[in-house]
């Protein structure tokens, strides 16, 4: 296989976007997206009897076509229940969900089976995603079949083949009649997204499709998918722990922290010059050997929040330095914080920007400067 | 004793008392502790200590039926001229085993306790009415009962200062039985029951001391039983005894087949093909080898019977009407198939045909599990083989062919077994006895094969109203000419009491040489069974 | 690659001689299972191999034809028991919600219903209770634990990926079910199936001997009826007795062999040491859990001392 | 930093009991010493892990040990040879000088037995003179090393989060102060902060009771950043070894350089990724030479026939590399590529 | 709903339904009561009794269905189980009084100890893959599809009649009264030996195979690894690790065992003439005898009923994670 060929990956908001004459509607938009699952009976003893997770909170996203937005946060803040949301996998709590303006919550199946043909998604395991018991042909069949007619005999051998090499699994026959433990992560996850492609479609939800890669096989899969939004204006939810792979992929990238968005802007922004104090301690945990010698030596501490009864007010209060008595009772909202480079609003779920009576005092800006 | 016993009752046996425990053995499965002589399923009744507890009136020897009864807790019995009214004499000196004194107003409480509770009148005599002037006691009947004599002969006497307190005796069960026999309940439990000797038993001292009664939950495990020792009296059917049952301890185990009336026929429904044709019950009548059937399906132990009448020999010897004395039941194919063509039948190939030109094929059923008749079946179906009719051998559920075959005559051809008796007309009237006819589909009683002639039904009934003796032999020639012509059905095997018995501790069974009585445990002949029995030397 | 398991391997074969049996019975028996004889109770010799009964029927006949009662009975009530525990345990476990909690409360009540005595109270009051009745009445009751079982894996396959992934592909509900679920439940339905089959043979074998249901049709059980009620044992007739019993016993052993097979056909953990055996035996390897062979080349395999052995 | 404790000698493993075995680690030769953390890193598939299970005798079948040793210096300063150890030695050495955290803390942890049990047991095989209240008193001093207050003693597996159970199996393998402690990517399915957090405790942790570390890991600016030294694997080989800084700036190993230069900075200019052409090798189908061979831009034809042994470059630095064009007999007329000379 | 507020709603539902499926099953059936036992005595009673023993039984009345229904559950909850037919006139619950302690304390007891001893090699076998031990797998497999009254039977021939070394049948010395005296237990241990050893031996090999089976999946889990890798000593990671997590599925097939104790039960019953609510219940069957029929499905079901209650707990206390789930 060659999936290299020294095509330089797609810098962000660089030439590769789509032509645009003025901002684009989104293709896929989600506004006070809610999950809560309900749990019987409690973890410990004694606790209530029928809780609810609160896996997603009042989330607003929207995907446009050719961009790339990615999803960042601690594991458990909610991210891959959005991608499943935004799937309609799994019934909203609360919000709304719009394709192309309109209300996309299906009704019948049908109507589900015209949405999927629209909106794929990549499974954050690739373990988990592709069936043991089927060949990839069959994977790929099934696609194929449910989305571009019942294609039979050599049709149906070049519209697998085709896919396959989209995702440069090449030679084609070497792969094809493989069974899922024949195949090594990034060739599985590869399948996966090979699947999600044959639907042609117009957003792709990828939940964290190179966390079990090494970086090699990470960087091969994210200039295909770079390759994909340029050539088919894709729009793509990127999923990751690797904030540098966002910083570098993503037009966009969200924050996460418990079920909620905490700060949204372009990716070189956020990466660079984090606003919320969740997003500066991300991003200072982040490995980086150039910077070894600015590592803060204090280690972060604190455990992530209960989802199931979660802190009132802002989530992060429990672990903020800076939190008063303010973050301690009411939810701050995405507030504008700034302009990025491209004139994109900045935003951040911190007190520390407002002006209300006791906001916390959040150091002005503790980015590098490139 | 007229009955030819050696010794029953009598004292001067009572040299050496024995000391081994006699164990009975029956396969009558889960007990319940329940010692009424009445109830049906009673463990009493069921295991047979009832019938050391109890007594009878008079002791049939039912090895021997033509025989005349033996006084037991009647001294006597007289019947009128007609047979509707018998007056019994109660024996004196006969005491309870709590001491007080049998009289006639037991006799009478107990007949009219029969009376009174129709439940309890199990072998459902026609009483009319029952008197008593102190020293005997008067019973008549609504219908004349010489052929029912026996029935009341075995009555078993029950003590009225206990049971007239009795609130309802149809569910009193009785559990410190007081009778007048030789023995008194000891224990009881769900496996056993142990009954011990009295020592003031009116006929003498009896020389087993005690007696269990156990209960197995069927005839395998009592065979064990008994082919290990464990149990030493018993009654099931052993295939090929001889080398299972006896040669375990040859010089100790016995098994004595006592024949009386009853018999096994195979019954056919007169009224639908292809039995409804008299000339095709004859030709099967002359194809099936008993001796065959006896070897094979019952390892010999049951007679085979040689008489056309059907009647069992020697014991119904006396009742053998003249005109059939020698006529044997023989295996002639040929000349039945000449019956058969003459009465229209073809052949087409091996399979017969019949005059309206149908095949004749019939099934033979009986329930799974019993194995000697099911086996016999088998044997039958090769019989109507060489006629050329194809019969097919279907076993029943025992329950559904009690319930849902045999009494709506729901069957073309089953063995069954008729009723014993004093006489032969048990066993006449079981089978072609009009006055019991039945339409098909309604359950009768009798005369499952609903055979109808009123030659035989007139004879019937007046052989049991007759008041002497020739008319009765009269009825009865009458009765074996039709069963004999009209073969309502197919008489196959004489229908012995059978028992098995071991006599390392004791002797004085009955047996072939000593026909004192039928051996089985359970029944009114146990009382002299056991009184009868020594300890081995 | 099944074939090469030789534990599957011999239960197959014995199963392939059933079947023939089974198939063939009635030409190949050597007499008709119920001409009698004048050959009463022989033990085996050459004309009878494995002699006679008390009517002079030629045992090895019964046998024969017996088999194919045995082997329908049990292919049907573990096809229909299979059949109805899948039916209701992935509908169960794939629905969910009220569905699932009916469902699976009827399994409940028929799992906990005693099966055995209520064959026997069904089988013993129909009119005739022939192979395929009893068959089908096995069936009827037997399915609730695989129902259970399946219910059960259905529930944790469904929140598996794959299958939220064919949903999300567009697959129809049933193609999900049949395609991406049941293909995930072969192991435990293979297992039930063959418990099911194994239960079943035993228990028409059970009830042909103890009398409920017709004699008439031979089967393995009707020849031990016939047995016990003629006093085989007793009369030392072990050649009657004994045969039946053990083709019963074989015939369980063959199936729960192939399920082996079949377990380490799909298990992959299972299938290199089930498979490599005899190469393990040859080499002096024991593959053990938490303590790897050290094989060095030319060597055998290091012996360490062992006090577990 | 003192002698090494584990020494890996040309170790080799294969998998599968037929006649057709995959050869997944073709003769790895590695040393740990004293006080070190060792980065292990390489494509995914390569035998990391299987190195680790097989180097404490774990691998589960069908993985057979074909040859090799591997030396492990006990505290009184005892050379033995895991491999030739009795089931017992075996037994008494593990936990007590080699602990291991498994790749997947998810599994380990039997889910039916409360975790204080699960701390306690290992100790008490080893030290059965110990009563109920010290094992409990270690125990909850174990978790609250590792920042779990000790009230979860009671807790069953399923009542903690991810990162919890993470930690739980890293006191528990800290529970004997062992020397030498194999971490199978810690923290991979976890959070940067997260992962932090466990690594900087157990860093700190190495410091206060001085025992050794081997980290695998597919992160490698995280080994850079944690690792004292870095080995490099490559389809079942040691294909670069050296300290963590050497092989950051400057790899010596084709492959090594690829894997460097794939993986995007967080801060700074963004550079140019260059990524490894080709798809990592067949391990039951290998061919004679190097490995790498058919993906390396610099292969010669001495590569396809030979395999490069590990060994230092021919510049003599303290570092090993298994790359023919680090060899002694380098043709005079290739072309050195300039960014393995750095 | 809470895990305990569910399971309350199951068990009345269960009990609700089999005690309905107990009254209706009888009645869809054919056969009468009545000419069943005339049959049974085989002209030991008069086929005129008949109609007095209609009387006898309270057959005669005319009920609706729904009529009986009620009448049914009224006496069921005075815990009046009816007369039996056959035994008239002992009250059903005296007869399952008198045979449901023997089935429990031998059938019960056997059960028990083949699941130990089952369990117990199963483990062995299962942790032991490889050696010798695979040896004894044909050996199971062979048993676990013997039929057991063949197994009895041939049993009964051999240690009773031939070698004498058991008794043949009964539940104890047939002389003795049960008191609870030496003399008395001793009887009922020698004569519950061979039935005993019959049942063990005929259900163990299901327990070693389940047991085996589940050794070898979870032996290779990793928390098995991992405490190889903490060095325990091999009894501890057998027993406290493998074995603990392997017995799991073992525990509910257990459950599904406790109602085979009764089915089970009754070819033993046969076999060995021992006393049993199983036997009583082939009797009744055969007999149509209604009440009693009804009486032992009832015991019997309910029994199992309270057998799957103590597992569901058992189940519970031995694996913390279904304390949590619904
Ligand atoms: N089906 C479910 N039922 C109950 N809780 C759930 C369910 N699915 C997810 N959760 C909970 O919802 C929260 C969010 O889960 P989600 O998988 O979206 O997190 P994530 O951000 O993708 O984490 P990661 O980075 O580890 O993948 C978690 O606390 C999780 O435990
Ligand atoms: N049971 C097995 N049979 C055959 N090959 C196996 C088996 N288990 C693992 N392998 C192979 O052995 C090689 C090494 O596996 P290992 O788990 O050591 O890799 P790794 O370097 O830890 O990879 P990762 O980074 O994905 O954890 C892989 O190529 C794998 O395919
Ligand atoms: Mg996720
Ligand atoms: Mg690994």
């Amino acid at each position: 296989m060659s999936t290299y060929a020294g095509t330089p990956e797609a810098p962000a908001g660089a030439s590769g976007a789509p032509p645009s004459d003025g901002p684009e509607p989104p293709v896929l938009e989600a506004v006070g997206l809610t999950k809560h699952y309900p749990v019987h009976g409690g973890g410990a003893r004694g606790q209530r009897r029928s809780a609810v997770v609160h896996a997603v909170d009042g989330v607003d996203l929207s995907l446009h076509r050719g961009k790339v937005v990615a999803l960042v946060g601690e594991s458990g803040s909610g991210k891959s229940t959005i991608a499943r949301l935004l799937a309609q996998l799994q019934p909203l709590t609360a919000g709304r969900l719009l394709l192309r303006g309109d209300d996309a919550r299906t009704r019948g199946r049908r109507a589900f089976r015209r949405y999927v043909g629209k909106v794929q998604m990549i499974f954050q395991d690739p373990f988990g995603s592709l069936n043991p018991v089927h060949p990839v042909r069959y994977t790929l069949t099934r696609a194929v079949r449910i989305h571009q007619g019942r294609l039979r005999g050599q049709e149906l051998e070049d519209a697998l083949a085709a896919l396959l090499e989209r995702v440069h699994l090449t030679p084609v026959e070497r792969y094809v009649d493989k069974y899922p433990h024949e195949l090594s992560g990034g060739q599985r996850q590869r399948v996966a997204i090979a699947r999600a492609l044959a639907a042609d479609p117009e957003v792709l939800l990828a939940d964290e499709p190179i966390s079990m890669l090494d970086v090699s096989i990470r960087l091969g899969i994210l200039n295909l998918l770079a390759d994909l939004r340029d050539r088919l204006h894709l729009a793509i939810l990127y999923i990751t722990h690797d904030i540098a792979s966002a910083r570098y992929f993503a037009d966009t990238t969200l924050v996460m922290y418990a079920g909620r968005v905490v700060e949204s802007g372009d990716s070189e922004s956020v990466t660079q010059r984090p606003r919320h104090p969740y997003t500066r301690l991300l991003v200072s945990s982040a490995p980086d050997p150039d910077a070894l010698a600015e590592r803060a030596a204090a280690p972060p501490k604190g455990e992530p929040p209960s989802l199931v009864s979660p802190p009132a007010g802002c989530r992060f209060h429990p672990r903020c330095p800076f939190a008063t008595d303010l973050c301690r009772t009411e939810v701050p909202p995405l507030l504008d914080v700034g302009r990025g480079p491209g004139g994109e609003p900045l935003r951040a779920a911190c007190w520390g920007w407002s002006d209300r009576d006791g906001a916390p005092q959040v150091p002005a800006d503790e980015g590098r400067e490139a | 004793g007229p009955g030819g016993s050696t010794g029953d009752g009598d004292p001067s046996a009572a040299a050496g008392v024995g000391t081994e425990t006699l164990t009975v053995g029956m396969p009558n499965g889960v007990q319940t502790e329940n010692q009424s002589p009445f109830a049906t399923g009673s463990s009493a009744l069921s295991l047979g200590y009832a019938f050391v507890i109890y007594e009878p009136l008079m002791m049939r020897n039912q090895a021997r039926p033509s025989e005349d009864p033996e006084p037991w807790l009647a001294e006597s019995i007289t019947w009128n001229e007609d047979f509707t009214q018998a007056v019994i004499t109660p024996r004196p000196g006969v005491t309870w085993s709590d001491g007080e004194e049998f009289t006639a107003d037991d006799v009478a409480f107990s007949v009219q306790l029969r009376i009174d509770n129709e439940g309890l009148n199990a072998a459902a005599l026609p009483y009319d009415e029952v008197t008593t002037d102190g020293s005997t006691v008067t019973v008549s009947f609504t219908a004349p009962q010489f052929v029912n004599q026996a029935k009341l002969y075995d009555l078993l006497m029950v003590p009225e200062h206990l049971w007239s307190g009795v609130e309802d005796p149809t569910t009193f069960t009785n559990t410190e039985p007081v009778g007048t026999g030789p023995y008194t309940l000891e224990s009881w439990t769900p496996q056993a029951a142990t009954v011990v000797a009295r020592d003031d038993y009116w006929g003498g001292q009896p020389q087993v001391p005690e007696i269990r009664y156990s209960s197995y939950n069927d005839n395998n495990a009592l065979t064990t039983a008994l082919t290990t020792g464990e149990a030493q009296w018993g009654w099931t059917f052993i295939a090929d005894y001889e080398n299972v049952y006896i040669s375990a301890d040859p010089d100790h185990h016995h098994q004595y087949a006592a024949a009386g009336l009853g018999i096994d026929a195979l019954y056919v429904n007169n009224e639908t093909k292809p039995f409804d044709d008299v000339a095709f019950r004859r030709a099967l009548n002359m194809v099936i080898d008993r001796q065959e059937l006896v070897d094979i399906a019952t390892s010999g132990v049951n007679p085979p019977l040689t008489n056309a009448t059907g009647l069992p020999l020697p014991a119904g010897q006396e009742f053998l009407s003249a005109a059939y004395a020698d006529a044997e039941l023989a295996v002639d194919v040929a000349g039945a198939k000449a019956l058969l063509t003459d009465a229209g039948y073809t052949w087409s190939g091996e399979a017969l045909v019949d005059p309206d030109g149908e095949k004749v094929t019939f099934e033979l059923t009986n329930p799974a599990g019993w194995n000697d008749y099911l086996t016999a079946l088998d044997l039958i179906k090769n019989a109507a083989s060489r006629l050329g009719a194809e019969a097919t051998v279907q076993p029943a559920n025992a329950d559904g062919w009690f319930a849902d075959i045999i009494p709506p005559g729901n069957f073309q051809a089953s063995l069954h077994w008729t009723d014993g008796g004093a006489t032969p007309w048990d066993l006449y009237a079981d089978i072609m006895d009009g006055a019991q006819y039945k339409k098909l589909g309604e359950p009768a009683t009798w005369n499952f094969g609903r055979f109808q002639d009123d030659t035989a039904t007139t004879a019937l009934a007046d052989y049991a109203a007759a008041t002497d003796d020739a008319t009765r032999q009269a009825a009865m020639d009458t009765i074996q000419k039709v069963f004999v012509e009209q073969v309502p059905a197919i008489p196959i095997w004489s229908r012995p009491a059978t028992a098995q018995y071991s006599s390392k501790h004791y002797v004085g069974w009955p047996s072939e040489d000593d026909p004192y009585n039928q051996p089985q445990p359970t029944g009114v002949q146990a009382a002299q069974i056991v009184m009868n029995l020594e300890p081995a030397s | 690659m099944f074939l090469r398991n030789p534990k599957a391997l011999v239960g197959i074969a014995i199963l392939a001689v059933f079947a023939v049996l089974a198939v063939l019975g009635p030409w190949i028996a050597p007499y008709d299972p119920n001409q009698v004889s004048r050959d009463l109770l022989q033990a085996p010799s050459g004309a009878h191999w494995l002699g006679t009964d008390h009517t002079g029927r030629d045992i090895l006949s019964q046998l024969i034809v017996g088999t194919r009662g045995v082997l329908v009975v049990g292919l049907v009530a573990g096809v229909a028991a299979t059949a109805l525990g899948v039916v209701v345990g992935v509908t169960a476990g794939f629905v969910g919600g009220a569905g699932d909690e009916t469902l699976s409360a009827v399994s409940n009540v028929f799992l906990v219903i005693p099966q055995l005595p209520l064959i026997i109270i069904i089988a013993a009051q129909l009119p005739s209770a022939g192979g395929i009745t009893v068959a089908l009445v096995i069936g009827v009751t037997g399915w609730a634990w695989g129902a259970r079982v399946l219910r059960a894996q259905t529930l944790s396959l469904r929140r598996r990926d794959f299958v939220e992934a064919a949903r999300a592909t567009g697959e129809r509900t049933w193609r999900i079910v049949l395609a991406e679920v049941l293909p995930n439940l072969t192991a435990i339905i293979a297992a039930g199936f063959v418990g099911t089959v194994i239960f079943a043979v035993l228990s028409q074998v059970t009830l042909a001997f103890i009398g409920i249901t017709p004699v008439s049709e031979w089967n393995w059980g009707t020849i031990l009826f016939w047995a016990q009620n003629n006093l085989a044992l007793q009369r030392g007739a072990w050649w009657w007795f004994v045969p039946a019993g053990l083709c019963i016993a074989l015939l369980g052993m063959a199936l729960t062999l192939i399920n082996f097979g079949i377990d380490e056909l799909v298990n992959p953990r299972l299938r290199s040491t089930g498979m490599h055996a005899r190469t393990l035996r040859r080499r002096g390897i024991r593959p053990r859990v938490g303590f790897t062979p050290v094989v060095r080349a030319g060597r055998p395999a290091v012996e360490t001392s062992e006090e577990e052995r | 930093m003192t002698g090494p404790v584990l020494e890996i000698r040309d170790l080799r493993v294969d998998y599968g009991f037929g006649d057709d075995p995959t050869h997944v680690l073709r003769g790895v030769d590695l040393t740990l010493h004293r006080g070190e953390v060792l980065g292990l890193a390489g494509e995914s598939g390569c035998g990391k892990s299987t190195l680790a299970y097989a180097a404490t005798r774990l691998l589960p079948p069908p993985g057979l040990i074909t040859g090799g040793e591997v030396w492990l210096t006990d505290r009184e300063g005892n050379r033995n040879d895991i491999l030739g150890l009795t089931d017992a030695q075996l037994r008494a050495a593990r936990w007590r000088d080699v602990a291991i955290v498994f790749q997947g803390a998810m599994s380990s942890l039997n889910p039916v037995f409360r975790i204080g049990r699960q701390l306690t047991d290992g100790i008490r095989a080893h030290r059965p003179g110990l009563s109920a209240r010290d094992l409990e008193a270690r125990a909850a001093e174990l978790l609250e090393m590792v920042g779990i207050s000790a009230d979860r003693l009671r807790a069953y597996p399923h009542q903690l989060s991810g990162g919890m159970r993470q930690r739980v199996m890293i006191a528990m393998a800290l529970a004997l102060e062992p020397q030498v402690l194999l971490m199978d990517e810690p923290t991979t399915a976890l959070d940067v902060v997260m992962q932090r957090q466990i690594l900087e405790q157990i860093m700190e942790l190495r410091d206060r009771l001085g025992f050794s570390v081997v980290l695998i890991t597919h992160d490698v600016s995280l080994l850079v950043e944690v690792a004292d030294r870095i080995a490099i694997m490559y389809a079942g080989e040691i294909v670069e070894e050296a300290t963590a800084a050497d092989v950051y700036r400057r790899p010596r190993h084709p492959y090594a350089h690829g894997l460097l230069g794939s993986f995007p900075p967080l801060h700074g200019p963004r550079r140019e990724l260059a990524g490894i052409p080709g798809s990592p090798p067949d391990l039951q189908r290998l061919a004679a030479g190097c490995p790498f061979a058919p993906r390396c831009p610099h292969a010669m034809d001495v590569c396809q026939q030979v395999r490069p042994v590990l060994g230092p470059p021919r510049t003599g630095e303290a570092r090993r590399v298994a790359c023919h064009l680090h060899g002694a007999d380098l043709p005079g007329d290739v072309a050195f590529p300039a960014e393995l000379a750095r | 709903m809470s895990f305990f507020l569910r399971r309350a709603v199951f068990y009345v539902f269960t009990a609700w339904a089999a005690i309905t499926l107990n009254f209706v099953i009888p009645r869809l059936l054919p056969g009468d009561p009545v000419t069943a036992l005339i049959g049974r005595m085989q002209g030991r009673i008069d086929s005129g009794a008949e109609q007095s023993l209609r009387v006898l039984f309270g057959l005669d009345q005319d009920m609706s269905l729904w009529q009986q229904y009620v009448e049914y559950w009224r006496l069921l909850l005075h815990g009046d189980l009816g007369l039996s037919f056959t035994h008239f006139p002992t009250p059903v619950s005296d007869i399952v009084a008198q045979a449901l302690p023997w089935t429990v304390g031998l059938v019960g007891i056997s059960t028990v100890v083949a699941f130990l001893l089952g369990t117990a090699v199963g483990t062995g076998i299962g942790w032991r893959r490889g050696t010798w031990a695979d040896s004894l797998l044909p050996i199971t497999t062979f048993f676990s599809a013997v039929p057991y009254f063949w197994l009895g039977l041939i049993a009964i021939a051999v240690f009773a009649v031939n070698l004498g070394w058991f008794p043949s049948s009964g539940s104890y010395d047939r002389g003795m009264v049960p008191t609870l005296s030496w003399e008395f237990v001793g009887s009922v241990v020698y004569y519950g030996t061979l039935p005993a050893l019959t049942v063990v031996i005929s259900s163990v090999s299901g327990w070693v195979l389940g047991m085996r089976n589940m050794m070898v999946t979870v032996s290779s889990e990793d928390y098995v690894t991992v405490a190889h890798a903490k060095g325990l000593s091999s009894r501890a990671v057998v027993v406290g690790y493998a074995a603990r997590n392997a017995i799991l599925p073992q525990v509910s097939s257990f459950t599904l065992a406790l109602g085979f104790v009764v089915g089970g039960t009754l070819v033993m019953e046969m076999v060995f003439s021992y006393q049993g609510i199983g036997y009583t219940l082939f009797e009744a069957v055969t007999t149509h005898d209604y009440p009693l029929m009804q009486g032992c499905f009832l015991v019997i079901t309910l029994s199992v009923l309270v057998a799957n209650l103590v597992a569901d707990f058992a189940y519970a206390a031995l694996d913390p994670r279904t304390r949590q789930e619904g």
